[in-house]
C-alpha cells in the first residue's frame, strides 16, 4: 500500500510546481493536474478496498521521526480510506468538470484546487486538533480563491462574506484549542481522549469552544446566510466541492472530536442538526433560484448528518450504515446537482426544463433528486430507514418526527422543480453547455449511486431479504430503453407473466394475498397490452411502469417491514412518474407525489412506533407493538393517502384524469388497491375480531362513508370524463375502506369483492374511455356524444363497466351490494351504510351522463370520420369483461376460499358466508349469482325475442329524424344535452361539493410558503449581520448545554 | 512586580489603540493604532519569554501588516482619483 | 494577589481585546474597519495563546549560556504554544491580505465600502 | 440602537464565555507532560538548541508545511483576483526622494544579508524562516518604494517560489525513506550541537521556509503594487 | 319438468299482474277524471292503447340501444315481478324468489331505468336526456328514506328474505309493519309516492314541458312494450310494498286489494299537491322522510 502521505506531497508538490507554468499556457497545467489528482483517489481506494477486504489495524502516519503526543500523526483506518476515496474521487471528477473553466482562469486556479484536495484529505487523516485547524484553514481560504472563479461582483461579496465568517469561526476554534492544551496539556485527539481530562474547570468550555466551531462551519442553521450566498455565487463546480467535499471532512471532525464532549452534548448536536435539516428545507420551499436552492438543501442534508452523528450513542453499530446511507446520498446527489445547475447556466429552477433536450441528464436529476428524498433502491432509503428504527428503538419520537418533517419539507421543493424539469416548455434562446468533461462526472456519479445502493443493501439489517429480482428487471429495461415500444412491450409483459408463473405457488394457500396479487399481475398485463397500440419509443415508460407494479407486487410479497416499505416506495416513485407523463400532470403529479411522501412518512412513523420495544423487523411486530393507538392511526391515514380517503384526495382527480391513456387504468384500477392492501396488512395486525370495537375501525368506516358520499357526489358534476372516472374511484375506495372496517368476516368478503370489482370495471372503463379520449382529443363529454356508432366495441365495455359499477344484478356489482348490506346490518353500522347506500344511487347519475354523453345522443360533425379504439385497447378491455361475467357468474370460486381462509385462519370466525353450491347466504339472507344470471339472462333473451318479433320491421332512421316541435335541429351541438347535466341536482346538493378541503390543503401550502418567506429575510445579505447569528447562536447553545 | 506595572500601561495603551482602530474616522490612523497593538504586543511577548514569537510578530504581523493595509488604502484612493 | 502576575494580565489583555474585536467586526459598516477589526481580533488570540504557554519565572525555550540541555525541564517556558503561535501570525497575515484584497475587489466593482451595499444575495 | 443593544448583548455573551475560561486559568508553574519531553528530549533528538524552532520544522513541521502553504495559496489568490484585471504596467510618477533612494541602495543588500542569516540561524537564536521571509519581504518593498535598480524578476520569483515549497515537500518526503517518517530532520547528520551546520535537516528546511515565505509575502505586495486598483 | 311447472305458473302470474296493472291504470284514471270533474276515459282504455300500439306498422329505430332499451325496461318490471314472492305461504307463488332476497329487488330496480335511459338517450332527443337526468337525480333522493326504511325492517325481523317478513306479519293486523313499526312505514310510503311518479314528483314525466319526450320518440310496438312494463311494474311495486308493510298477501284477492290501496295512495296525493321541481323535491325527501326513516332505526337501536 502507498503510505497516504504521499498523497499530500504528491499533490502538494505539483502545486508548488505548477506555479512555473505561468505563462507558456495552462494546457499542460491542467493536464499534469488532472493525472495528479487520479493520483490520491487511487491512493485512497486501493486502502478502502484493503479495508473492505480484511479488516485490519488503522494505518498510523508517523511524523518528524517521532510518537503521537509529540508529533502530529495522520490515521488511515477505514473510515478514513472510504471518507477520502470520497473526497479524492471528487476531487478528480470535479476537477475534470471545470477542466474548461480552467482554462481561462488560469493556472492559479488549478493550484488552488489541488491544494483544496490536498487539505480535505489532511483534515480527514489528521489526529491532532491544531493541525486541523491550520488544514482547515487551507480549504477555507482554497475554497474562498475558488469562488472567485465566477468574477461577478455576487460572488466576490459572497466570498468575502464567507471570509470573515469562516475567519471569526476559525479564531474560535483557535481559542478553544488553546485552552484545551492548556487543561489538557495536549493537543492529539487519541491522547486527549485517552487521558480523560474533561471534568477540569473551563474545559468544558473549551471544548464547547472547539466543537461549535466545527459545528458552525457545517453552517447549522440559521447561522448560515454565509453559506447560502457562496452556494448561491459560486462556480456550481465549486459549490459542489463546498457541498460535497468541504461537508464531508468537516462531518468528520465533528465526529473526531465528539469524544471531547460530555454525553449530554450530543443530545444538543442532533438538535442542532435535525433544526439545521428541518430549518433549512421549511426555507428552501420559498426558493426559486436553483444554486440557493442547493444550498439551503445540502444545507440540511449536512444538518442531517449532524444529527446522525449526534445521535450516535442510540444509532450504536449502526451508526456507520446510516451515516453511509445518507452521507454517500447527499455526496454524490449533491455534487451532480450542483454540476447539473453548471450545464444549465440559468438561475431559475424553471429554466432546467431544458434539460429534457439530454433525456439522459434529465434521468441523472431525477436520479439525483429521489436519492435525495431517500426512495429506493438509493441508499438513503436505507439511511434513513435504520435512523428511525434506531431512534424509535430509544424510544426519540419527537426526532423521527422532525426528521420527517424535514425530508417531506425537501420533497416539496425537489419535486416541485423535477415536475419542472420534465413538464415546462423549454425556453427558446436556451443552451445546454454539454462539453464530455462536464456529463462524464454527472453520468459517473449517478452510477455510482446505484453501486452504492448494492452496497447499502449489503449492510442494513435486513436488507439480504429484500427481493431484488424486480429491481434488476427494471434497470434491464432503463438498458433496453432504445427499443421500441412494442419490443419492450412485451418484454414486460413476459416478464410479469413470468413473474406471477414464479410466485403463484408461493402464494396458493394465501387467498388474501392471492387475490391482491391477481389484482396487481393480471390488472398489470392485461393494461400494459394496451401499450402494443403505441408507435414509436415511448421512452422512459416501461421501466416505471413495472416499477410500480414490482413495488405492487413487493407489497403482497412482504414478510418483514423494510420489505413492505421499499416496496411501497418503489410503487410510489414508479407512479409518479408514469402519472407526471401526462400532459397536463405537472400540478396534479406534484400533489400525487406529496401526498404520498406524506402518508409513506406517516407509515414510516407508524412502522417505527409498532417496532419500539421489539426486536427484529417481522410483519407480526404490527401484532404486537406497544403503542397500538398511534401506530394504526398513523399506518391508517398513511395508507388512506394512498386510497385517496376524502380529506386526502384531491391529488387523485387531476393525476388520473391527466394521465396518458393506459396510465389512468393503471394508477386508477390497481394503484389503488395497493393503499387497500396496506389497510388489510395494518387490520390484520389489529388482530382481527377483537379490534373490531376499536374507535379507530369506528372512525374509519365513518370516514369511508363520507368518502363515498363525497366521492360520487363530485364525480357526478364532472364534465371531463376521465375526472369523472377518477372522482369516482375516490368513492369506490371509500365503500372499501368502509367495508374492511368492518372487521367481520363478511364484511371482509364485501372488501374484497369490492375491490375486484373496483378492479375490473374500473379498469375497463378507464381503458374504454382512455381510448376514447385518445380518439376524440377531449376530456370534455358534451363535445363528444353519439359516438355508439363509430365505437360500438367500446360502448359494451362501458355498457358492461357502469352495469357492475352501478351494482345493478346480475353482474358483480351486485354481488358487493349484497354481501354490503348484510355486513351493514350484522354490524349495525345502519347510517354510514345508508350513506354508502345513497352514495350508491348518486353513482348511477354518473353512470348515465358517462354513457349518454360520450356514446349516445347527438353524434357531432367532426367526430363522424373517427374510428373505433385500436384493438390493443379492446382486447385487454373483453377479457375483463370476460372476468365480470366469471365473477358474477360464480363469485364462489373467488369469494368461498377467502371466506374459509378468513374464517379458519382465525381471522374472523363468526358468522360467516355458507355456501350452498352456487347459493351464498348468511343469517339475513340469500344470493344465488349464478341462477339471478340465469333468470335474468332467459328473461332478457325472451323479451327480446317478443320485441324482434313485433317489430321486425324497424326502420334505421338518420340521426335528426326526431320529433322536435315540427323542425329539424340545427346543429348536433345545440340538440345534445349533456353541459351542466345534473344542474337541479347541483342546486339541491351542490352544497356538498364544495371544495372545502382542496382550499384547506391550499391554506396549508400558502401558510407553509408565507412562512418561509418571511423567515427567510433574516438572511438579510449583510455579512455583518451573519457573523452576529454566529455569535448569537453561540451563545444560545452556550447557555443551552450550561 | 515592575514587568507587571509595565505591562498593565501597555494593556490600557493597547485597549485604548483598540477602540481608536476601531472607531477612528480615519483609515490610515486605525490602521497605525491596530499596527500598534501589534507592536506592544511583541513587546508582552518579550516579557512572556517568547523571543521568536516576539520578533515574528513585530515584523509580520506589525510592519507588514501595516504596509500591505497602506498599499490597499492606497489603491483604494488611486481609484477614486482616478474616477 | 495572584492576578498581578503578567500572565495575568496579558491573559485578561488578550481576551479583552478578542472582545473589542469582535465589537468591532459586528458593529463597522466599513469594510476596512471590519479587517482592522479581524487583525486586532487576531492579535488577541497571539496574545492569548503566548499567555497559555508562559510558565512563571521561567525563561525563554532556547538552549544557551542560562539554560543547558539537561536543566531545560526546570527552566523555560512551554515552547509548544510559541510554535503554534508563530503559525498562527503567519496565518492571520495571509487571511488578512487577503480580506484585504477582497476588499479591493469589491470596492473596485462598486465603488463602495459600506458593507450593508453588498446585499444582493439574500433569502 | 435596538441593532447596538443586541450587539452588545452578543458582546456581553461572548465575554461570559470567555469569563468563564479566565476564571478557570490560572497560569502554571510547571511544564506540562509533552512539554516537558521537548525540553528533556528535543535538543538532542532534532539537535536544535532553539526548542520553538524545533518543534516549528519537525515535531509540528506538518503544521507548518501547511501554514507555508496558506500563504502560497493566499498568495496565488491575490494574484488571481488582481491579475484578471487590465494590467497596466504603472510608472510610479512621483519622484522618490534622494534620501530613500540611497537608503534603499544601502539598504537592500543589508536587508538581504540579514533575512538569510536569520533564517539559517533560526535553530540556534529566536527568528527563524518567518522572521527571515518577513525581512526579504521588507527588502522588496523597500525596492518597489525607491523603484530604482533593476526590475523585479518575476521568474526568480516564481522560481524560488516554486523550488522552495517543492523543496521542503522532498525533504519531507526523504524522511520517509531516509529517516523515521515524514518531515524527520534526520536526514542529515545531525552535527555538534549548536553550531550552524548542525540539527540536521532544520537548517536546510528553515531556509527553505524564509526563502518561501518571503518569496510570498513578495508576490502579495508586488501583486498589489503593480496593477490598478481597477478593472472593467 | 318441475321447471316447465314452475315457468308455466309465473307466466299466469304475470298476466293476472298484468291485466290488473291494465285494470287498475283505466280505475285509477277513471277516478281522476271524475274528481277534476271531468267524464275521463273508459276502463279498459289502456287495453285498446296497448293493442294499438302494439300493431301500428311504422316502426322507426335510431339504432342498437334504441332497441334495446324497451327491453331492458320491460325486463326490469319483469324481472322484479319474477324475484317476488306473491302470496304469502304458497311454493307456486312464490317465483323465483328463492335466488336472492329484498336487496336483488331493491337494486334490479335499476335495471330497467337504466335502460330506457340508454334507449332514449340514443334517440338523440335532448328532451329524453332531460326527463331522464331529472328522473335520476330525483330517485337518489327518494331511495334514502326507503333504504332507511328498508334497514329499519332489517333490523326489527333480522332477515332481508321478503318472504320471511311476511311471515312475521302474519297472525293479525296488528302484526303488520305499518303498526309494529309505524314510522318506517310512514317514511317508506312517502318514498314510495317519489318511486310512483306522480305529482308532486311527476317533473320526470312533466307532460307539460316534455310533451315529445320519451314517449313519442318511442311509438309502436316499443311504446307498447314500455306501456306493458308500466301496467307490471306499477302493481309489482304496490305489492313489494304490501309485502314489506302490510302484512303481504295469502290469497290472490288480497293481494289485489292491497295492491290497489297501496297504489291509490300515491295517487291520492298526487291530486292532492302541485308538483315540485326537481331541486325542491330532492331536498323535500332529504328532510322528513330521511328523518324519519333515521327515526325509525333510532327508535330500533335503542
Amino acid at each position: 500500500m502507498v503510505n497516504p502521505v504521499y498523497i499530500i506531497a504528491v499533490l502538494l508538490s505539483v502545486s508548488f510546481l505548477l506555479g512555473l507554468f505561468r505563462k507558456p499556457g495552462s494546457d499542460f497545467a491542467r493536464l499534469a493536474a488532472l493525472i495528479t489528482l487520479a493520483f490520491p483517489a487511487i491512493v485512497s481506494v486501493s486502502w478502502l478496498l484493503q479495508f473492505l477486504g480484511e479488516p485490519t489495524s488503522p494505518f498510523i502516519i508517523y511524523t518528524a521521526g517521532s510518537v503521537p503526543p509529540f508529533s502530529i500523526n495522520l490515521k488511515m483506518g477505514i473510515e478514513e480510506a472510504f471518507l477520502t476515496s470520497a473526497v479524492n474521487i471528487l476531487g478528480f471528477f470535479g476537477f475534470l468538470y471545470l477542466y474548461r473553466t480552467f482554462k481561462e482562469s488560469g493556472v492559479s486556479a488549478v493550484v488552488l484546487f489541488l491544494v483544496l484536495v490536498m487539505g480535505l484529505n489532511v483534515v480527514i487523516m489528521t489526529r491532532d486538533i491544531f493541525n486541523l485547524f491550520v488544514f482547515l484553514e487551507i480549504t477555507s481560504i482554497a475554497l474562498i480563491g475558488l469562488i472567485f472563479l465566477k468574477k461577478d461582483i455576487n460572488a466576490v461579496s459572497a466570498g468575502f462574506k464567507y471570509l470573515i465568517a469562516v475567519s471569526v469561526i476559525s479564531t474560535i476554534l483557535l481559542l478553544g484549542i488553546g485552552f484545551i492544551y492548556y487543561f489538557a496539556g495536549t493537543l492529539n485527539i487519541d491522547d486527549f481522549v485517552s487521558k480523560n481530562s474533561g471534568a477540569v474547570k473551563g474545559m468544558s468550555t473549551a471544548v464547547f469552544l472547539v466543537i461549535i466551531a466545527v459545528l458552525l462551519e457545517l453552517k447549522p442553521f440559521p447561522a448560515n446566510g454565509w453559506g447560502l450566498d457562496v452556494y448561491q455565487s459560486a462556480h456550481p463546480g465549486i459549490s459542489a466541492m463546498i457541498s460535497a467535499g468541504m461537508a464531508t471532512a468537516s462531518l468528520f471532525v465533528l465526529y473526531k472530536i465528539l469524544p471531547f464532549g460530555a454525553v449530554y452534548w450530543m443530545q444538543i448536536i442532533a438538535a442542532v442538526g435535525v433544526i439545521t435539516f428541518v430549518g433549512s428545507n421549511m426555507l428552501g420551499i420559498a426558493q426559486k433560484n436553483a444554486n440557493r436552492l442547493l444550498g439551503y438543501s445540502s444545507i440540511g442534508q449536512i444538518g442531517l448528518m449532524v444529527g446522525i452523528i449526534g445521535f450516535s450513542p442510540m444509532l450504536g453499530k449502526h451508526l456507520w450504515m446510516v451515516f453511509f446511507g445518507l452521507f454517500i446520498s447527499h455526496f454524490l446527489a449533491k455534487a451532480g446537482l450542483f454540476w447539473l445547475s453548471g450545464m444549465i447556466g440559468k438561475e431559475n429552477i424553471k429554466s432546467w426544463s431544458v434539460l429534457r433536450k439530454q433525456p439522459l441528464l434529465l434521468i441523472a436529476f431525477g436520479v439525483f433528486a429521489f436519492a435525495l428524498i431517500g426512495f429506493p433502491p438509493f441508499p438513503s432509503f436505507f439511511g434513513k430507514w435504520q435512523l428511525v428504527m434506531d431512534l424509535a428503538a430509544h424510544g426519540q419520537f419527537g426526532w423521527i418526527v422532525a426528521i420527517l418533517l424535514g425530508s417531506m419539507l425537501e420533497g416539496v421543493y425537489l419535486f416541485r422543480w423535477l415536475g419542472y424539469a420534465i413538464k415546462l416548455d423549454v425556453e427558446a434562446d436556451q443552451k445546454l453547455d454539454l462539453g464530455i468533461e462536464k456529463l462524464i462526472p454527472v453520468g459517473v456519479f449517478a452510477l455510482m449511486l446505484f453501486g452504492a445502493s448494492h452496497f447499502a443493501i449489503e449492510n442494513v439489517p435486513g436488507g439480504l431479504t429484500l427481493n431484488l429480482i424486480p429491481v434488476y428487471f427494471i434497470l434491464l429495461l432503463f438498458v433496453l430503453d432504445f427499443l421500441p415500444a412494442k419490443i419492450k412491450n412485451s418484454i414486460a409483459i413476459l416478464g410479469m407473466a413470468y413473474y406471477a408463473w414464479l410466485l403463484y405457488p408461493s402464494l396458493q394457500d394465501d387467498t388474501l394475498r392471492l387475490v391482491f396479487a391477481g389484482i396487481f399481475l393480471v390488472g398489470g398485463v392485461l393494461t400494459l397490452f394496451a401499450g402494443y397500440s403505441v408507435k414509436g419509443k415511448r421512452a422512459g415508460f416501461y421501466p416505471f411502469a413495472i416499477m410500480m407494479y414490482a413495488g405492487l407486487i413487493g407489497l403482497v410479497e412482504a414478510k418483514n417491514l423494510l420489505q413492505f416499505f421499499f416496496a411501497w416506495e418503489l410503487m410510489t416513485l414508479g407512479s409518479y412518474v408514469l402519472i407526471i407523463r401526462g400532459k397536463k400532470s405537472l400540478v396534479h403529479a406534484y400533489n400525487y407525489m406529496l401526498f404520498s411522501l406524506g402518508g409513506a412518512y406517516l407509515i414510516f412513523l407508524g412502522m417505527a412506533l409498532s417496532v419500539a420495544g421489539q426486536h427484529g423487523l417481522s410483519l407480526s411486530l404490527l401484532n404486537t407493538t406497544h403503542f397500538p393507538g398511534w401506530a394504526y392511526t398513523l399506518l391508517a391515514i398513511g395508507f388512506l393517502t394512498k386510497t385517496a380517503a376524502l380529506g386526502l384526495h384531491i391529488w387523485l382527480p387531476g393525476a388520473h384524469a391527466e394521465a396518458e391513456s393506459d396510465v389512468s387504468p393503471m394508477v386508477s384500477g390497481i394503484l389503488l388497491k395497493g393503499g387497500a392492501f396496506g389497510l388489510i396488512v395494518l387490520f390484520l395486525a389489529m388482530g382481527a375480531e377483537k379490534a373490531g370495537g376499536h374507535p379507530l375501525l369506528y372512525a374509519l368506516g365513518w370516514l369511508g362513508a363520507i368518502t363515498a358520499v363525497g366521492g360520487n357526489l363530485m364525480a357526478v358534476f364532472q364534465e371531463d370524463a376521465k375526472r369523472l372516472l377518477a372522482y369516482s374511484s375516490v368513492g369506490n375506495l371509500g365503500y372499501i375502506l368502509f367495508a374492511f372496517a368492518f372487521m367481520t368476516n363478511v364484511g371482509w368478503l364485501t372488501g374484497l369483492t369490492y375491490s375486484i370489482n373496483h378492479f375490473l370495471f374500473k379498469t375497463l372503463l378507464f381503458l374504454a374511455i382512455g381510448g376514447v379520449v385518445m380518439r376524440v382529443k377531449t376530456h370534455n363529454m358534451y363535445e363528444m356524444g353519439g359516438l355508439i356508432k363509430r365505437m360500438p366495441w367500446s360502448f359494451i365495455a362501458v355498457l358492461i363497466g357502469i352495469i357492475t359499477l352501478a351494482g345493478i344484478p346480475p353482474l358483480s356489482g351486485y354481488a358487493g351490494k349484497w354481501l354490503f348490506y348484510n355486513a351493514v346490518i350484522t354490524k349495525g353500522w345502519y347510517f354510514q351504510g345508508a350513506m354508502v347506500f345513497f352514495s350508491g344511487t348518486i353513482a348511477f347519475l354518473y353512470c348515465f351522463k358517462l354513457i349518454y354523453s360520450i356514446f349516445l345522443g347527438q353524434e357531432k360533425d367532426k367526430f363522424r370520420k373517427v374510428k373505433e379504439v385500436p384493438v390493443w385497447y379492446i382486447l385487454p378491455q373483453f377479457i375483463l369483461i370476460i372476468g365480470i361475467m366469471v365473477f358474477s357468474a360464480r363469485p364462489d370460486l373467488v369469494l368461498k376460499p377467502i371466506g374459509a381462509l378468513l374464517s379458519q385462519a382465525g381471522y374472523f370466525p363468526t358468522d360467516p358466508l355458507t355456501w350452498e353450491n352456487v347459493t351464498a347466504s348468511t343469517n339475513l339472507g340469500y344470493w344465488s349469482g349464478y341462477k339471478i344470471m340465469l333468470v335474468i339472462g332467459v328473461m332478457f333473451v325472451t323479451l327480446l325475442t317478443w320485441l324482434l318479433v313485433m317489430s321486425r320491421k324497424a326502420q334505421k332512421v338518420k340521426q335528426f329524424n326526431i320529433v322536435y316541435s315540427g323542425e329539424r335541429p340545427f346543429t348536433p351541438e345545440t340538440t345534445h344535452f349533456s353541459h351542466n347535466m345534473f344542474a337541479p341536482y347541483y342546486k339541491a346538493l351542490g352544497f356538498l361539493t364544495i371544495p372545502v378541503v382542496t382550499s384547506f390543503w391550499e391554506g396549508v401550502n400558502s401558510t407553509a410558503h408565507a412562512f418561509a418567506d418571511s423567515f427567510r429575510k433574516i438572511y438579510s445579505g449583510n455579512g455583518q449581520t451573519y457573523i452576529a447569528h454566529i455569535l448569537a447562536y453561540i451563545i444560545i447553545v452556550y447557555l443551552i448545554i450550561f | 512586580m515592575m514587568y507587571s506595572l509595565i505591562i498593565i500601561v501597555m494593556s490600557l495603551i493597547m485597549l485604548v489603540m483598540a477602540f481608536m482602530a476601531i472607531h477612528h474616522k480615519n483609515l490610515q490612523v486605525a490602521v497605525i493604532a491596530s499596527g500598534i497593538i501589534s507592536l506592544f504586543a511583541s513587546v508582552i511577548y518579550i516579557f512572556l519569554a517568547a523571543p521568536d514569537v516576539a520578533i515574528t510578530e513585530a515584523s509580520i504581523g506589525s510592519a507588514l501588516t501595516v504596509v500591505i493595509f497602506f498599499y490597499v488604502l492606497n489603491k483604494i484612493r488611486q481609484s477614486d482619483d482616478t474616477k | 494577589m495572584k492576578y498581578f502576575n503578567i500572565e495575568y494580565i496579558s491573559m485578561a489583555t488578550g481576551l479583552f481585546l478578542f472582545l473589542v474585536g469582535l465589537w468591532g467586526i459586528i458593529s463597522q459598516k466599513n469594510i476596512i474597519k471590519i479587517i482592522i477589526s479581524f487583525s486586532v481580533l487576531d492579535t488577541s488570540i497571539h496574545l492569548i495563546l503566548v499567555s497559555i504557554g508562559y510558565i512563571r519565572n521561567k525563561t525563554a525555550p532556547i538552549i544557551d549560556g542560562v539554560v543547558s540541555k539537561t536543566d531545560a525541564a526546570t527552566k523555560i517556558v512551554d515552547p509548544l504554544p510559541q510554535a503554534l503561535v508563530l503559525t498562527a501570525i503567519v496565518i492571520g497575515v495571509g487571511v488578512t491580505a487577503l480580506m484585504l484584497t477582497y476588499a479591493l475587489r469589491m470596492y473596485s466593482e462598486n465603488k463602495t465600502l459600506e458593507i450593508n451595499k453588498y446585499k444582493s444575495l439574500k433569502w | 440602537m435596538i441593532r447596538n443593544s443586541i450587539l452588545i448583548l452578543l458582546i456581553a455573551g461572548m465575554a461570559w464565555i470567555l469569563f468563564q475560561e479566565f476564571s478557570a486559568y490560572h497560569g502554571a508553574d510547571k511544564l506540562n507532560s509533552i512539554s516537558e519531553y521537548y525540553a528533556k528530549n528535543a535538543p538532542t533528538e532534532t539537535g536544535a538548541a532553539n526548542l520553538v524552532t524545533a518543534i516549528v520544522v519537525t515535531y509540528r513541521g506538518f503544521d507548518t508545511l501547511g501554514e507555508v502553504t496558506i500563504l502560497f495559496l493566499t498568495a496565488a489568490i491575490i494574484g488571481f483576483m488582481i491579475s484578471t484585471g487590465k494590467k497596466t504596467d504603472r510608472k510610479p510618477e512621483q519622484s522618490n526622494s534622494e534620501l530613500l533612494e540611497t537608503a534603499s541602495n544601502v539598504l537592500l543588500p543589508i536587508l538581504i544579508l540579514v533575512g538569510v542569516y536569520i533564517f539559517i540561524n533560526g535553530h540556534l537564536t529566536p527568528g527563524g524562516g518567518f522572521l527571515g521571509g518577513a525581512v526579504l519581504a521588507s527588502a522588496i518593498i523597500l525596492w518597489l518604494m525607491s523603484a530604482t535598480g533593476p526590475k523585479i524578476s518575476h521568474a526568480l520569483l516564481e522560481v524560488t517560489e516554486a523550488f522552495s515549497g517543492f523543496g521542503f515537500v522532498i525533504l519531507g518526503v526523504l524522511g520517509i525513506v531516509l529517516a523515521g517518517g515524514f518531515l524527520d530532520n534526520k536526514i542529515l547528520h545531525l552535527g555538534t550541537f549548536g553550531t550552524l551546520l548542525s540539527a540536521g535537516a532544520i537548517p536546510v528546511i528553515y531556509s527553505l521556509i524564509g526563502l518561501k515565505v518571503g518569496a510570498e509575502l513578495s508576490k502579495i505586495i508586488i501583486v498589489l503594487n503593480q496593477t490598478q486598483g481597477e478593472e472593467k | 319438468m318441475e321447471l316447465l311447472i314452475k315457468i308455466g305458473f309465473v307466466l299466469l302470474g304475470l298476466f293476472i299482474i298484468l291485466n290488473w296493472g291494465l285494470i287498475m291504470a283505466g280505475i285509477i284514471r277513471k277516478i281522476i277524471a271524475r274528481v277534476s270533474m271531468r267524464r275521463g276515459i273508459k276502463i279498459y282504455q289502456p287495453y285498446i292503447n296497448l293493442i294499438k300500439n302494439y300493431s301500428i306498422r311504422s316502426q322507426l329505430s335510431h339504432g342498437v340501444m334504441f332497441y334495446l332499451g324497451p327491453v331492458f325496461r320491460l325486463s326490469g318490471g319483469v324481472g322484479i315481478f319474477l324475484f317476488m314472492p306473491l302470496i304469502y305461504g304458497s311454493e307456486i307463488w312464490n317465483n323465483f324468489s328463492f335466488t336472492g332476497d329484498l336487496i336483488l329487488i331493491a337494486y334490479f330496480m335499476f335495471f330497467g331505468m337504466l335502460g330506457m335511459a340508454l334507449g332514449a338517450g340514443e334517440g338523440g332527443h335532448p328532451y329524453s336526456a332531460i326527463g331522464i337526468s331529472r328522473g335520476l337525480a330525483q330517485f337518489t333522493a327518494i331511495e334514502v328514506p326507503f333504504t332507511l326504511a328498508l334497514l329499519s325492517l332489517a333490523i326489527q325481523y333480522k332477515t332481508l328474505s321478503i318472504s320471511e317478513i311476511v311471515a312475521m306479519q302474519q297472525g293479525g293486523i296488528m302484526h303488520w309493519t305499518l303498526f309494529t313499526n309505524p314510522v318506517a312505514t310512514i317514511a317508506a310510503m312517502l318514498s314510495f309516492l317519489g318511486a310512483m311518479g306522480h305529482s308532486p314528483f311527476n317533473v320526470v314525466m312533466a307532460p307539460q314541458e316534455n310533451p315529445i319526450g320519451p314517449p313519442t320518440e318511442y311509438h309502436g310496438t316499443f311504446l307498447g312494450v314500455l306501456q306493458t312494463n308500466r301496467a307490471i311494474l306499477h302493481v309489482i311495486e304496490a305489492v313489494l310494498y304490501m309485502n314489506l308493510f302490510f302484512g303481504g298477501a295469502s290469497s290472490w284477492l288480497e293481494l289485489l286489494v292491497k295492491s290497489f290501496f297501496v297504489y291509490f295512495w300515491s295517487v291520492f296525493v298526487g291530486m292532492v299537491f302541485p308538483r315540485f321541481r326537481v331541486d325542491q323535491s330532492i331536498p323535500w325527501m332529504l328532510k322528513i322522510p330521511m328523518v324519519l326513516g333515521i327515526l325509525s332505526i333510532v327508535l330500533l337501536i335503542f
